[in-house]
C-alpha cells in the first residue's frame, strides 16, 4: 500500500460526496469523476492528503475546504416533534425564488452554505413544515448547492462499500458485514497461506491481500485464460511487494499438485486483461519489456504446487456457481484445522453447504450464519434505524477442517463430538 | 501452539502450547500441553504426548475409558485438538465480563481499518476476546495497548495472552482510569485506531482527538441508545468525521431433511384420480399416475435419505469415507435457531479530521465538548486535560 | 366470546407473571397452575375480573392486590452509565442474610416488596454494581420474593405468546407476528367464509374463529378420524353461537363437493378428543345425551358441500407437511379474488410454494415474506433492543387467486400482467 | 365492490362499485365502475360493462388497443379486476402522507385485540390506510372513530371511505388538534382501543385513559425512538399496565430457478478421474462417471428448467393450464430483495388499567403527568384535562 499520505498520479480513489454517495475516481491532471449529477475535475486532489474535504465549485472543479466544526443551528437542540405537518398543503414545494435568480446569485459568486441559507428563507413552507421535513429539505438543498467530497484511500472496506452501492452485481452483492466475518471467520491473517475462489471481481482477493500485507501468499484459483477478479485489485494502488503476494492460480494445476512437470520452473501462465486488450485491438497497451517483467515475477507452477500440496491455512470462497461443488475441489486442500469461510447471496446454496459438509466428516463446527448491518440515524429527537436499507449481508457457512479419520478409528463414533 | 503461528514455524504442536479441546459442539476447553501430563474428561483420558509432536486439526482419541462411578454409561472414545483462533478462544474462555463476540469483532476490525503494523488503543480490556481478535489483525509487527481499570482482571487477561504467544503484540495496563487519566503512555497522534468499551465513552472524546493519526477511526461499543446519543453528538462536535453507527446481528441457520408427504392429502389426490376418470382403465390410470410422479421429480422420494446415500457411497468405497463435499439429493430445511443474541451493542465510528480545531460554542444543550489544540496539550499525563471535560 | 368481565369457573385463563412469564389456568375453586417454579392454588381467581393484578402470597395462594403507580425510585432518572462494575470480584453472590433468616422473615409476615428492599440491603456487592446489574438484581429478587400474576383473557394473541413461549413445537414456532400477517393478508373478516388447513393445535382456527366473531364459517379441514387442532380452541372460552361457526371438515368430503349423496343430509362425522378418550378408557366422559345434541349441532355434510363448490372467501394454511401439494388440493376452492396465506417454518416450502404458485397462472401478487417482531426495551438511559429474541417469525407466501384465463384467451400474454 | 361485501350479496361486481385494477404488479389503480364508460390505460381501452354483472379476480380484456401516438409499440390485451382488500387499497390509494403499511396495521390489529363491534379512536386518519385495515376487523357494527387535524386532508379521506362503502364503519372528524381539545364527542370509557399516530403521543396519556375501556389497549405509532421514551415513560406512570415496544420489519423473498455448475470446476472434476485413474478403460470410467451423476442426484440437471416442466405438462392438456400447484423439479435460490422497508415505526402497546389511579409524585426528572380521576373529570370539551399535562 501507499505509504505516502499525499495522493499521487495514477492513484484510484473514493470520493464520498456529502448527498450520501461514494465513488471512484483515477487522479490525473485532466481526469473527472461523476460527482453529484455531473462530472467534475479532480485533477485537485493531487498532491492532497487522504481524508481531505473538497467542494464543488462553479466550472466543475473541486476546490479545497478548510476543515470546520461542523456548527449546526438546529442539529444539537432537542429538535421539537411536537410541530405537525397540519398547515402543509399537499402540493409540491413553494419557493420564491425562481430558478434564474439562483443562477445569478450564482454568478455573484453566492454558493455553498450561503445559497443554501438563502434558498431556505425563500421557502413559503418550511415553517410549516415538520422538523423532520424541514431537515429532510435543508440535507437536499445542501446536497444540491453545497456538495462537498471527502477524498477517501481505496481499501477494502472502502471499495466494498462503493461496489455494492453502484454496481453490486460486479461484486455479487457482498457488502462490508459479509466480507468483515469472511475474512474473520476464515483466520486470515499476515503470514498465512490463503485459498480463495472468487466471483467478485477481485474484491475478496484484494481483502485478503490487504490483509496478509505482503506477508504470506493469497492462491487465486481461477477458470479460464484470464484471472477476471483483478478490477478491484488494481484499485488498491498496491506496490510490488504486495503485488507479489497475490498467486492468480490456474484451476487446472489443482489437478497436478502431486505430479512433477518439466514446466514446473517456468512462472504461471496466464493472460492479463491488459494483454488481452493487446492482443484484440492491435495496440500494444502494454510495452513487452514490461510484460515479461511481469511474467518473471510471478510465482513458479513447482513452487505453488509445492505449497497447495503443503496444506493452506485459510479457504475463503464467494461464488456465484455451484458452491458444493467448488467445496469439494477445494477443501482437500486445506491443511488439519485450518478455517473456511465461503459467501453465498441464496439460502439454499448455503444449506446444500452446510449438509453436505457435516455429511463430509472433513469439517468441524460447521455453522450457516447470516448477517445483517443496520444502519442507524443518531441525532437529538430523530434516532431511528435506517429506514430504507438491503435486506440481508448474505449468508456465510465457516468451519475448520479436520484430518480423515483413520481407517482403524471406529467411525461409529463419529457423530458424538462433531 | 501459538495463536498466530506462521507458516514457517513446525505445523506440528509443541510442549508448552496452549491447544484447543473440544469435547463436544459447546464444551471447548483450552490445554496447555505438557509432556506426560494428561487430560482427563468424561470421555476418557488423553496423553498430552499423543498430540506433542503431531499436527493438529484431527481426532485425538483416549488412551483408557472415564472412571466408572456415578454410574454413567462410559461413551468414551476421543475429542478433537484444534489449533486456537480468536473464534474458537472466545468460546473456549473464562468469561470475566460480557465478551465482544466473534461477529462484531470482525466487523470492528474492517471498520477500523486495521492492518498488520498497526497500533490499536483499546479500553477496557475486559475478558480480552476482542484484544485477541485485534491482536491477529496487526500481528506480527503491531500493537494492542489495552487498558483495564480492575487490576486483578487485567492481569487475568494478560497471563491469558501470554499462553496464547500474544505477549509481543498485546500489552496491559492495569489500574488506570483512562476517563480520569487518560491512555497513560501513549503519545499523541501515536494510535491508528482506538477501541472504546466503556460505560462512558462521550467522556474520552479529547483523548481520543489526542493519540490519534489523522484519519485514524475511533469505535465505541455501547449496548444503549442513550450512550450512543451522547458518543455521536461529542464526535460530531468534536475534530471528527464520517460518523456513523451500526449494529450486526448474525443469526445462525439449522439445515435438516425433510420428508414430504401430507396425511389424507396423498390419499384425496389419488382417489380423486379414480373419481374424476371412472372411464379409464387401471392401466392408463397407472399410467398417469407415474407420469405425475416423474414431473414431480426426485423432491418426493421419500425412502432415500442423506443418510444412506452417503452409506451407499461408503459401500462403494470399503467402508470408509472418500474425502467429498457431495450435495445431497434430499430435501432440506433450514430455519434460524430459535434463540439468538438479537442485539449486543451498538457501533459508533468516527475517523480524526486533519489538524487542529477550535473549541465549538455551546449551544445551551448536550455535552459541552471543549477541545484544545490537540497536540499541543499533550504533557505526558492526560490528566489536565481530562478535567476540562465538562459534561452537564 | 364469554361477554362478562368476571371470571367464571370452567374458564381458561392466561395469568402473566413478573417473572416475564406466561401460563394457561383452567380456573375452578381447586385448581392450580405453575407460577414461578411452584404450584399455586388460583381459586382465588374466581369471581375477579379480566387484567386483575395477583400477588402470590404464603401458602402459595393468590391474592388479589390494590393497582397502584408503579412507582419506582431508580427507574425515572436518568441512571448514571458511568459507574462501571471496576471493584466488582469476578465471585458469586455476596448476600449477608442466610437463607434461613430469610425463610424466618417470610414467617413473621415480611413479603413482597418491604422483603425484597431488606435482600437488596443485605446484599455487599449491590452498591458497586453498575446500573444495570443492580436493576437486574432487583428483578431476579422481586421475582423470587414478590411474585405478581395478572390474570389475562385468553384470546389469540395471548394463546399463540403462551404457547410460543412453553411448548412451540406444538404451535409450529407460530409467533404474533406471523399470526397477525396471516390473518391481515388473507383478509378474515366477521362475515367471511374461511378455508384453513393448519398443523398448530387449533391456534390458528381460534384465530380465525376470534375474528369473524360467529358470523361466517371457518371450514377447519383435517385428516384422520379426529379434528386435531381443538386443544386451543376449547381454551378461548367460546359459546355456542361461536362454536358453532367452526366447521371441522374431513378432508375426505373434499373429493365429494360435485358429487350428490344420500347422506348429505347427516351432520359431519367425526369423533371428537373427548370421545376418543371415552372409547379408549370405557368411563363416560361425555353423557351420550350431550354428544348427541353436539353432534345434531354440526353442519350438515350437504351444505359444507355447498359451501366449498361455491368457493370460500379466505384460504389459510399452515403446514408442517408438504405445503405445495396443500395448495395443490385446497387452493382451487377459494373463490376468485379470494386472498390466501400460508405460514411456513422453512424458507425452502415458502421458495417452492412462491414458484409453484407463479407458474400457476391460478394466482396474482405471489409474494413471499419474513416477519420479524423485535422486542425494544425502553427505559431512561437502557434503551436497547431485547438482548435475546426469537430469530424468526417465519415465513408467510400470500397472493390473490385469479380465476384460470379462458381457453380463448392468448395465453401468451399472461406473462405480462402477472 | 364495497370492500366488506358479506357473503350475502352478489358476488358480482355492481354499478357504482370500487374495484382495484392491475396493469402491473405495481401499478394498481382504484376504479369505480359506472355503466357505458371506458377506462383508458397503456394496455388499450376496457369497458365498464365488461365487468358490471360478473364476478371480479379475473382478467379484463381490453375492447381496443391503445391509441398509436407517441410512438408507443401498442402491447395491448389485458389487466386484472381485483374486489378491494385494505392491503391492495394501501398501494393503490393515493399517498397523500406517509401510510401505514399492511404489516404493520396486520400486527397493530392483532396486538389491539380488535374485534367485529368494537369501538376504536384514530388520529390521526393520514391517508387512511390503517383506518381501512381496522375498520375490516371491527365491521359492520364496530366503529372507527378518526380524527385528523387538516381539514382537507380529513374530508378527502371521508370521500374514499365513502367509496370503499365504509361510511357506516369509519368516521373522519376533520380539523379537530386533539391535543388540544381531546377526542371532541367521545365519552368516558367508550373505546375499546386507541391508535395514535401523532408527533407528541405522550402528550395524550390522560385523554386516552379518559375514553378507553377498562384493560383497552392504545398503540402509539412513532418512528423515532426519542417519542417512544416519552410514551412509554407517560403509559409507565399513568394508569396503564403491559407496557411493550416492538417493531415488526417485513422483508420479502424473490425465488429463481438455477441452473448448477461451474466453469473449470466440472472440467478438473472430469479430468481427475482420468488422470487418478490411468488404468481404467473408457468403458469403466463412463460407468463411474454415471453412478456419480446418479449420486449428486437430479438436482444436477441442467437441461429441464421448470418453465419446460410446466409446457410440457401443458401439451399433455392440449394447451391448456389444467389448474394445478405442483412442485417443480428444478432448483431454486431466493435472497431478499435488495432494497427494503428496514424500519417504519415503533409500536407502543399499553392496556388501561381498572379503577381510577392517583396522582404520579414527580420524580424530578421526566415529564409530570398529572392525572386525575379519569372518570369524574368528564366534561366533553377535553380541554381543562388537556391543560393539566405538562411537560417539563
Amino acid at each position: 500500500m501507499s505509504p505516502d499520505e499525499q495522493i499521487q498520479e495514477d492513484n484510484w480513489v473514493v470520493l464520498s460526496a456529502t448527498d450520501g454517495k461514494k465513488v471512484l475516481g483515477h487522479v490525473s491532471r485532466n481526469s473527472s469523476a461523476r460527482i453529484g449529477k455531473r462530472k467534475r475535475k479532480i485533477g485537485a486532489l493531487l498532491g492532497a492528503r487522504w481524508g481531505d474535504l473538497f467542494a464543488v465549485r462553479s466550472g466543475d472543479r473541486l476546490e479545497p475546504v478548510e476543515e470546520e466544526q461542523s456548527f449546526n443551528v438546529t442539529a444539537e437542540t432537542e429538535m421539537g416533534t411536537e410541530r405537525n405537518n397540519q398547515y402543509l398543503e399537499d402540493t409540491n414545494e413553494n419557493q420564491k425564488l425562481e430558478q434564474s435568480t439562483i443562477l445569478a446569485m450564482k454568478e455573484q459568486g453566492i454558493e455553498g452554505e450561503q445559497l443554501v441559507r438563502t434558498v431556505v428563507e425563500n421557502s413559503l413552507t418550511f415553517r410549516g413544515k415538520t422538523a423532520f421535513s424541514q431537515e429532510k429539505y435543508i440535507k437536499r438543498k445542501r446536497a444540491k448547492f453545497d456538495l462537498k467530497v471527502r477524498v477517501l484511500r481505496p481499501t477494502a472496506l472502502t471499495l466494498c462499500e462503493t461496489y455494492f452501492e453502484r454496481s453490486p452485481e460486479k461484486t455479487m452483492h457482498l457488502r462490508p458485514d459479509g466480507l468483515a466475518i469472511l475474512l474473520g471467520y476464515a483466520g486470515v491473517r499476515s503470514g498465512c497461506r490463503a485459498l480463495v475462489y472468487e466471483n467478485c471481481t477481485g474484491l475478496v482477493t484484494a481483502a485478503v491481500a490487504e490483509r496478509i500485507d505482503g506477508v504470506g501468499k493469497v492462491i487465486n484459483i481461477f477458470s479460464g485464460t484470464t484471472p477476471p477478479g483483478t478490477e478491484v485489485i488494481r484499485m488498491l494502488n498496491l506496490d510490488s511487494l504486495h503485488t507479489k503476494a497475490i498467486v492468480h492460480t490456474p484451476i487446472e494445476l489443482l489437478g497436478m499438485v502431486d505430479v512433477s512437470q518439466s514446466e514446473d520452473n517456468d512462472p504461471l501462465r496466464y493472460v492479463t486483461v491488459e494483454d488481452a486488450i493487446t492482443e484484440k485491438t492491435g495496440t500494444k497497451h502494454v510495452p513487452s519489456a514490461r510484460r515479461a517483467e511481469a511474467i518473471a515475477m510471478r510465482a513458479k507452477r513447482g513452487d505453488v504446487k509445492s505449497w497447495i500440496r503443503d496444506g493452506c491455512d485459510c479457504l475463503i470462497v464467494a461464488t456465484r456457481f455451484d458452491v458444493v461443488q467448488v467445496f469439494d475441489v477445494l477443501l482437500k486442500h486445506l491443511a488439519p484445522s485450518g478455517c473456511f469461510a465461503a459467501y453465498c447471496m441464496h439460502l439454499q446454496d448455503a444449506a446444500d453447504l452446510q449438509y453436505a459438509l457435516q455429511l463430509s466428516k472433513m469439517a468441524m463446527r460447521v455453522e450457516l450464519l447470516e448477517v445483517s448491518l443496520v444502519n442507524h440515524q443518531v441525532l437529538p429527537g430523530r434516532s431511528h434505524p435506517a429506514m430504507t436499507d438491503s435486506a440481508t449481508g448474505g449468508y456465510i457457512v465457516s468451519g475448520v477442517r479436520i484430518a480423515m479419520p483413520s481407517a482403524m478409528a471406529s467411525s461409529d463414533n463419529g457423530e458424538k463430538s462433531n | 501452539m501459538p495463536l498466530l503461528q506462521g507458516r514457517s514455524s513446525s505445523p506440528n504442536a509443541c510442549d508448552g502450547d496452549l491447544i484447543i479441546v473440544q469435547e463436544k459442539y459447546n464444551a471447548l476447553t483450552p490445554v496447555v500441553l505438557r509432556a506426560g501430563s494428561f487430560l482427563n474428561n468424561r470421555y476418557g483420558r488423553f496423553a498430552h504426548d499423543d498430540v506433542i509432536g503431531h499436527p493438529l486439526g484431527r481426532r485425538w482419541e483416549a488412551k483408557s475409558h472415564p472412571g466408572t462411578g456415578s454410574g454413567t454409561q462410559a461413551c468414551a472414545g476421543f475429542v478433537h485438538a484444534l489449533k486456537p483462533t480468536p473464534e474458537l478462544w472466545s468460546l473456549a474462555m473464562f468469561h470475566r465480563t460480557q465478551i465482544v463476540y466473534p461477529h462484531d469483532s470482525a466487523v470492528i476490525t474492517l471498520f477500523l481499518d486495521l492492518r498488520p503494523g498497526q497500533v490499536l488503543i483499546e479500553s477496557g480490556t475486559g475478558s480480552g476476546s476482542a484484544s485477541v481478535a485485534f491482536a491477529r489483525a496487526v500481528a506480527p509487527l503491531g500493537q494492542v495497548r489495552s487498558f483495564e481499570f480492575h487490576k486483578p482482571r487485567a492481569d487475568a487477561a494478560q497471563k491469558d495472552f501470554r499462553a496464547l504467544g500474544l505477549e509481543h503484540v498485546v500489552k496491559v495496563t492495569g489500574g488506570v482510569d483512562v476517563v480520569k487519566q487518560g491512555f497513560l503512555g501513549v503519545n499523541d497522534g501515536e494510535a491508528d485506531a482506538v477501541f472504546l468499551d466503556l460505560p462512558a465513552p462521550y467522556l474520552m472524546g479529547e483523548e481520543v482527538a489526542r493519540v490519534l493519526k489523522p484519519n485514524g477511526t475511533v469505535c465505541t461499543f455501547s449496548p444503549c441508545l442513550e450512550q450512543v446519543q451522547k458518543s455521536a453528538e461529542m464526535f460530531r462536535k468534536g475534530p471528527f468525521h464520517s460518523v456513523r453507527t451500526v449494529t450486526a446481528p448474525v443469526r445462525t441457520y439449522e439445515t435438516r431433511e425433510q420428508i414430504l408427504g401430507t396425511p389424507g392429502f396423498d390419499e384425496l389426490q389419488e382417489s380423486q384420480k379414480d373419481v374424476a376418470n371412472p372411464a379409464l382403465n387401471d392401466e392408463s390410470s397407472r399410467h398417469r399416475k407415474r407420469q405425475r410422479i416423474e414431473l414431480s421429480g426426485s423432491t418426493r422420494r421419500k425412502l432415500k435419505t442423506a443418510g444412506a446415500e452417503r452409506l451407499e457411497m461408503a459401500d462403494k468405497n470399503d467402508g470408509r469415507h472418500d474425502g467429498r463435499v457431495i450435495r445431497v439429493a434430499a430435501r432440506l430445511h433450514s430455519r434460524p435457531f430459535s434463540s439468538m443474541k438479537g442485539h449486543t451493542s451498538y457501533l459508533t465510528f468516527a475517523r480524526r479530521k486533519r489538524g487542529n480545531v477550535k473549541a465549538s460554542p455551546n449551544n445551551g444543550a448536550g455535552p459541552k465538548l471543549l477541545l484544545g489544540d490537540a497536540k499541543s496539550g499533550a504533557d505526558g499525563s492526560g490528566i489536565s486535560r481530562r478535567e476540562s471535560c465538562i459534561i452537564s
